[in-house]
């Protein structure tokens, strides 16, 4: 292995480029936003937008209320992958064929979520209408608003619901290899199936979830679909925010849009770098393949 | 799409424009939220130009504030052939266009059924939201802005802001509206100034906020004391007119809107609605407004476009699209230039249910506002009732 | 007797079946307090499966498994207090060394400080003090195997079960591991047992051996006695190319085509077996050499007559060469009898 | 013996909460009316179907133009993806890591704000309303997960196959066709896969790239989503996932004829 | 001498290098067409590097490599003619036995009917007919490694290189193997080179034995002489563990603390090695016996004195037992001179 050759290089070349397109895409929204946008007649630097942006006490509001979303609902889907996997690893469900089912919100798209999490739980829902037939509630009224509200519960759940089997489907498969292995390995040394989970098995499966965790958090930080089909009047999602400015029908607007998706940018991606040096410590403690 | 050499033809003879627009495509972007408009482009005016003219129409569905961005898009971008032929617009939006120099035009004259069948002198086809259209639109629809709601159910139908004000006391909970800036959520607040505090008072406005507020602030002040009454105490409201309407039918609020008067037969028939649903309007009136057509100033195919605009004016296209199970939307042409038979045309369309009749409408049709104060409205409504 | 001494593990009649296929069938072994076994047999006869039964990772189907005479039928595996040393090892790969020792003290609540007097003891032990903090990637394939060993003695098991510890050492680390694993027992006395397809490791470590064969034990015994009078071909085979002749028996005296000879059992076919090494040659005879092989310490010489091939060790042959016509000759007393099936 | 039930529960349970959904969504394609508080619909219609498969609505084609785009750009994704991920296992070299790093930003950074910043020079490219800017703009965003899968593979494998073939006199084409590609199968059907199911959902790319020339089938479904029309939206999302579903088991088929493994990132 | 044979393999000063680290110093050797060369040494001191470097999947940093007198420098790997069987074997998991041993065959072109002929030769020779059909997960170990045998003789290399041939084989089937490439030899005489570290494989297969440590070749020479004459106590040490005795040569007489005796060598300090089938022991003396193990066919017999311990082999030990006092004997023709360093 000759440090200076150039094949990898050469190898990487189609996806640089691809990537060089996607990178471009960034910092010429991010140009806009300091004012750069030539066909506006916009070309002098300014923080103007910034400015305005912050003023307007709505940033912050949308920021926080868009960490809340992908917070709870990475941190949520999160346990409940992991835990779902480990049960699907120990019932060896993962190798019945009905866990292929298991995968179908894989496949689909956010909009539709948005539709079946209505049809679930909103007030008039299929779960209020189960409530009323039980006698739970006499109206729709007294059902837990879960759509539309303030909380963003409708959203949390969509997010929850199709990001959970993503989880399973990337930790359930390494997890049953680490499980059957060095899983047996510490019960034998006396750990119950608990810690020898706990010790083990979650530690070495600890890279790949923190990977998916990563994915699935800046996603739905920066997705518009389902806060906005699901979200309140208000308070709006940052992305759902950035999407309302950018199809403002005036082209002068337009810098005010990529001021959101330029803090958007940086927010993602500083938990990305984040993310980037906490995985590259904890691989330098797991490597699993290298011992393999 | 468009094969035509363009400058090549001379628009003021309609004839060399067919001959152009001949065998081409049309790419015509429009809102696509609608399983009968879009079935009424797909089957009957994608028809009638194929076999009238040999035009295919492409329609491809995206809302205005989108088609908007994509021309400018293009624009941004000098793209000299791009990609939208012909574009349905009104209001705010075509005021937009129009300042970024998006249109192309003028253009109605170059149109034989212009002429022939819209009366071009009256105001609904001079002005679109109050701005002067001057040939860049040539208009595709009229739309009124109604009540729904179900007689069987809450027998009350409200004849003004003050008895909605009741109604909505009578059942708590159960009625509210789309939030602005949701078109007919919007539609809704102007409706309230209008029966608060007069068309009259606020048709002269000028897009200054502070003047807008001054004038809208008894309606505001109404809204405010309606917000306790409304579906969730007023804290949160349906982002679109389809959530209303879903809540509608599903029986979650009692009271739903539209700004199509031929809504409600419509769901009735696909049964969404209940049977007995009823549009209502309140006495003094209702707003309503024209919808148009447009041709980007870099269409390709703008002799396509002149055509499949031409087909949409004739009496055949406008009384198809008046019958309920199509579309419902009331015509444009002017009854008294037509001849008898086209009149029949007409006269023939049954209304459909829970549909008031047309004399009923057009005697309590009142204008819009000035396109810009429209948004500013908005803002009032965001910083005052949501906040 | 049986009743008088306490077995540290019974398995009674225990039968193993894995996806359908019935590994182990009816295996019943007892092991004394402090007792090293060891377990040979060929590949995929289920040798591992049977650790694997004792310590409770896989369950019988049918049997009894008693440790400390107690029925374990039902215990997890983490309170069986037997510990595999896996051929794998399965060293937990995001622990440095002194933690994978550690890990069982630890999981046990063991107190901190007696926790790390004993896994240093261990690690000390097996020779690999200085190496505590290394990574599992950072040492070599024996230091691994020892880290593996120190995790398991460790915990004092009741049983130590050791799954081909030496397979995949060099003939010194081998020795070296060997003298170890004595030393340790010697020290703690845990009772072990080792799988292994050594036959050496067997004969210089095991009080008793058990051979098995697809699923079942074929013998089990002290483990001379199981090397020097296997109970059948199958497991005097089991310990190298051993030489037959077959004949039969009438009125005590046994006859085949090379020799006869007084015979101490009844009349019957039988084949007769003589070790390599118990077979010797002499200048006179009608069998040819067909091969010298040099393997360092001594000789392996192959003869031929009619067709029958047979091995002989020697510690030199400077008096024989290719091809040279010779003799056989042997004790009778280290000759083995196995009776045939007569056709 | 009561943990196991419990465990059985709450994989039933996990199971129910995502067909239920599922099921409400079939239901939905055939109900014109579902009132309150009615659990099941009051009247049903094929109102979804003629939609669909009435000729008019280009609810078809657009299904045509959603499977070449998804398969277009699932082919791309992959090509890109196996040098790169081979590159990344295989070899050392300067700025590996940022390389690593880099391959990932696509799914870290929202889509909508890369597309908003590319729209322009897609159209002064001229791949703006072309069904190639749309894959190609698809291809960037599952490029993440295909070189990660990819990735796996190849680690999984190595290059211990590929010396083996050239020990026994293969030449580097030789190497790749029987060997490299036949043993990365299972992981570039797995790449395929999700690059697939990618490109099928998404939304705001498309209609920002593809204009109005790209219509995929969520560009049809989300007017519909948007003004409510549940029946209509439900037939298209029923429609979306039968087809998503069809063509990634016919792939999956068509290569297990060829070539056969145990099991891929998708299907067990 | 060296022109005039012409030499299949030579090896001039390689040198190679990994990651900055030099794996291979200077290695030089020569191989004689037809020959079995083993290479021993312990666990990473380059042997698989030195097989990769043959055969090209290495380059080296100088020195040159000739294969049948030609310079094969910038020669790609497919092109070499050598063929080596890794120890992983590598068989291509996607075909199976049939398509494995093709596989060579088929990307030079080889007419289908002929190729078919060979490859069914091939899997016949190695005793795999009827398994053409299976998938390389449905064969056993020891037949897998035949796979990958058949799959490098089908090509008839100019040089075959075996990496650890036998090293995951239980005994029995490991002497079946070693039959079956000297079988193949035989037929075909492909020059071979074979990493091992079992002496046994060495001196029973190589015609000459080269013996490395830290990338260097320690001795290259016929098999006995490497074994029976090594050049330094670490060649020696590789072939088991040895007896050292360390003294003064002082005028032709060899003093320890154990024995003096009569020593050809010149005056120096010298360890004498005493291996341990040469070592015996008698009835009296003032050393004591520590261990007996019995080795099956052989005892190891550990006698010890003042701190020194002392290995012994002997073919059985009915006269010796533990704790007893013995003496020991040697010829002195059996023993090896080591000189050491003065301090
Ligand atoms: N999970 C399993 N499913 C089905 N069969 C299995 C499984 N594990 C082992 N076997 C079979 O059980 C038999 C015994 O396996 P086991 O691992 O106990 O053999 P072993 O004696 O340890 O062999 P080795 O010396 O190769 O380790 C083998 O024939 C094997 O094919
Ligand atoms: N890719 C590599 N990068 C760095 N060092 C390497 C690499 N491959 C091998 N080495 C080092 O080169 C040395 C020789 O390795 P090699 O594989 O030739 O040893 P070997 O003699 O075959 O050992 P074994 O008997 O264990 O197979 C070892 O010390 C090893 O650590
Ligand atoms: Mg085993
Ligand atoms: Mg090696």
């Amino acid at each position: 292995m000759n440090k200076k050759s150039l094949v990898p290089y050469l190898m990487l070349m189609p996806a640089m480029a691809m990537l060089a397109v996607f990178i471009y895409g960034l910092f010429n929204g991010i140009l806009q936003s300091f004012g750069l946008l030539k066909s506006a007649g916009l070309n002098k630097f300014t923080l103007e937008y910034y400015s305005e942006t912050f003023r307007n006490g709505n940033l912050l509001n949308s920021i926080k209320v868009s960490l809340i979303i992908s917070a709870v609902s990475s941190v949520i889907a999160v346990i409940l992958g992991v835990v779902l996997s480990y049960l699907f690893c120990r019932t060896g469900f993962v190798n019945k064929r009905a866990y292929n089912i298991f995968k179908l919100p894989i496949v689909i798209p956010h909009i539709v979520v948005a539709t079946l999490v209505i049809n679930l739980f909103s007030q008039s829902g299929l779960l209020a209408r189960l409530c009323n037939l039980l006698g739970i509630i006499g109206s729709q009224q007294e059902f837990i608003p879960m759509v539309f509200d303030e909380k963003f519960k409708g959203v949390i759940l969509g997010y929850v619901w199709k990001e959970v089997p993503f989880i399973v489907l990337v930790v359930a498969t390494i997890m049953s290899n680490i499980d059957g292995n060095l899983g047996e390995a510490a019960q034998n040394l006396g750990a119950s199936p608990f810690k020898a989970f706990i010790y083990v098995t979650l530690p070495l499966c600890f890279p790949s979830i923190a990977m998916v965790f990563i994915i699935i958090f800046t996603y739905s930080f920066g997705a518009y679909e389902l806060p906005m089909l699901l979200g309140p009047t208000f308070p709006k999602a940052l992305p759902v925010q950035a999407y309302i400015e950018y199809t403002h029908p005036e082209l002068a607007h337009r810098p005010y849009a990529m001021v959101l998706n330029t803090i958007m940018i940086v927010i993602t991606i500083a938990f990305a770098i984040a993310y980037h040096f906490l995985i590259k410590k904890i691989n330098k403690k797991v490597e699993v393949r290298a011992y393999d | 799409s468009g094969s035509n050499k363009k400058g090549a033809v001379d628009r003021t003879d309609f004839g060399a424009v067919l001959a152009a627009a001949k065998g081409t495509t049309v790419n015509f972007y429009g809102w696509g939220g609608s399983e009968l408009t879009n079935k009424w482009i797909d089957n009957y005016l994608a028809k009638y130009v194929k076999e009238n003219y040999d035009i295919k129409i492409n329609r491809v569905p995206m809302d205005i504030d989108q088609i908007l961005n994509k021309m400018i898009g293009e624009k941004q971008a000098n793209v000299k052939k791009g990609s939208v032929d012909l574009v349905w617009i009104n209001g705010e939006n075509f005021n937009t266009a129009m300042k970024n120099d998006l249109l192309f035009g003028p253009f109605t004259d170059y149109l034989p059924n212009y002429e022939k069948y819209v009366d071009v002198n009256s105001d609904e086809v001079k002005y679109d939201f109050g701005y002067e259209i001057n040939g860049f639109e040539a208009p595709y629809g009229k739309a009124q802005f109604v009540f729904i709601n179900n007689p069987e159910a809450t027998p009350q139908a409200s004849k003004s802001a003050e008895e909605l004000l009741e109604y909505a006391k009578n059942y708590k909970g159960r009625v509210t509206y789309p939030a602005p800036p949701d078109f007919t959520g919007s539609a809704f607040v102007r409706n309230i100034i209008y029966d608060i505090v007069g068309y009259d008072m606020v048709k002269n406005l000028s897009a200054d906020k502070e003047e807008v507020y001054n004038a809208i602030k008894p309606a505001i002040d109404y809204l405010k004391e309606l917000k306790p009454y409304l579906w969730k105490e007023g804290k949160t409201y349906p982002s679109t007119i389809a959530q209303l309407d879903n809540m509608y039918a599903d029986g979650e609020v009692i009271m739903t809107m539209s700004y199509n008067p031929n809504h409600v037969a419509a769901m009735i028939q696909t049964g969404q609605f209940p049977e007995s649903s009823q549009s209502f309007i309140f006495d003094k009136g209702t707003i309503g407004n024209t919808h148009f057509l447009a041709i980007p100033a870099n269409a390709a195919n703008i002799d396509g476009a002149l055509a499949v605009i031409n087909a949409v004016l004739t009496p055949q296209m406008q009384a198809s699209k008046y019958v309920p199970e199509n579309w419902g939307d009331l015509p444009v042409v002017d009854m008294n230039k037509l001849n008898e038979e086209e009149k029949e045309l007409f006269t023939a369309v049954k209304i459909g249910k829970g549909v008031l009749p047309p004399e009923e409408l057009l005697s309590k049709r009142v204008g819009e506002l000035k396109a810009d104060v429209v948004p500013i409205i908005e803002e009032i409504w965001q910083e005052e009732i949501m906040k | 007797m049986k009743g008088l001494i306490l077995m540290q593990l019974e398995l009674r009649d225990v039968t193993v079946s894995i996806g359908g296929n019935t590994i182990l069938k009816n295996v019943s072994l007892e092991v004394e307090k402090g007792e090293i076994i060891c377990l040979l047999g060929e590949s995929g006869c289920g040798k591992s499966t049977l650790l694997k039964t004792i310590a409770g990772i896989l369950r019988q189907d049918s049997g009894k498994i008693f440790i400390e005479g107690k029925d374990n039928d039902g215990v997890p595996v983490e309170k069986r207090g037997t510990v595999i040393v896996f051929q794998d090892l399965r060293l937990f790969p995001h622990m440095n060394v002194f933690e994978n020792v550690e890990f069982g003290m630890k999981i046990r609540g063991v107190p901190k400080a007696e926790r790390i007097r004993t896994v240093q003891a261990a690690i000390n032990s097996v020779g690999l003090s200085g190496l505590e903090k290394r990574k599992i990637t950072e040492i070599s394939g024996g230091q691994r195997q020892r880290v593996a060993l120190a995790r398991a003695i460790v915990l004092k098991p009741k049983l130590l079960l050791l799954d081909e510890p030496f397979s995949s050492l060099d003939e010194s680390l081998k020795d070296a591991m060997r003298e170890l694993v004595l030393n340790i027992h010697k020290q703690t006395g845990i009772t072990t047992i080792i799988v292994t397809h050594d036959k050496k490791d067997a004969l210089i470590m095991a009080n008793k051996i058990a051979v098995m064969k697809r699923g079942e034990i074929l013998q089990y015994g002290p483990a001379k006695e199981v090397y020097e009078n296997p109970a059948s071909r199958e497991v005097a085979d089991y310990f190298g190319n051993m030489n037959y002749f077959k004949g039969k028996v009438v009125s005590n005296t046994f006859y085949c085509s090379h020799f006869k000879i007084e015979a101490p059992v009844e009349d019957g076919t039988y084949s007769v077996m003589i070790r390599p090494k118990d077979l010797e040659i002499t200048q006179e005879g009608d069998f040819e050499i067909e091969d010298i092989k040099y393997l360092g310490d001594r000789y392996s010489i192959q003869i031929k007559k009619d067709g029958d091939c047979f091995n002989i060790l020697k510690e030199n042959c400077d008096n024989f060469k290719l091809n040279q016509k010779v003799g056989i000759k042997f004790d009778p007393s280290k000759i083995i009898y196995f009776k045939e099936k007569e056709n | 013996m009561i943990k196991r039930a419990l465990i059985k529960l709450i994989v039933f349970l996990a199971l129910v909460s995502i067909v239920i959904p599922l099921l409400i969504i079939l239901i939905w394609s055939f109900a014109s009316s579902w009132p309150w508080p009615y659990m099941m619909p009051q009247n049903f219609s094929l109102r979804g179907i003629e939609e669909f498969f009435g000729g008019y609505s280009g609810a078809v084609n657009s299904m045509f133009t959603s499977v070449l785009v998804g398969i277009g750009t699932a082919a791309f994704a992959v090509l890109i993806s196996i040098p790169a991920a081979r590159a990344i296992k295989l070899y050392d070299f300067h700025g590996k890591s940022i390389v690593d790093f880099l391959l990932l930003l696509p799914v870290i950074v929202p889509a909508t704000s890369f597309a908003m910043g590319i729209q322009v020079l897609f159209i002064r490219t001229k791949l703006n309303d072309t069904i190639f800017g749309v894959i190609l703009a698809h291809t960037i965003v599952s490029l993440p997960y295909t070189v990660r899968i990819m990735a796996e593979v190849v680690t999984a494998i190595g290059n211990k196959y590929e010396v083996q073939a050239y020990v026994l006199g293969a030449n580097k084409k030789d190497t790749l066709l029987k060997i490299t590609i036949p043993l990365l199968m299972p992981g570039l059907v797995s790449a395929f896969s999700m690059a697939f199911i990618i490109s099928m959902g998404q939304y705001f790319l498309t209609f920002l790239i593809g204009g109005g020339a790209v219509v995929t089938l969520p560009i049809r479904m989300f007017p519909y989503i948007q003004s409510g029309d549940r029946q209509i939206a439900s037939m298209y999302s029923l429609m979306f996932i039968l087809i998503t579903l069809v063509v990634l088991l016919i792939s999956d088929k068509l290569v297990r004829r060829y070539y056969n493994f145990e099991s891929t990132y998708f299907f067990s």
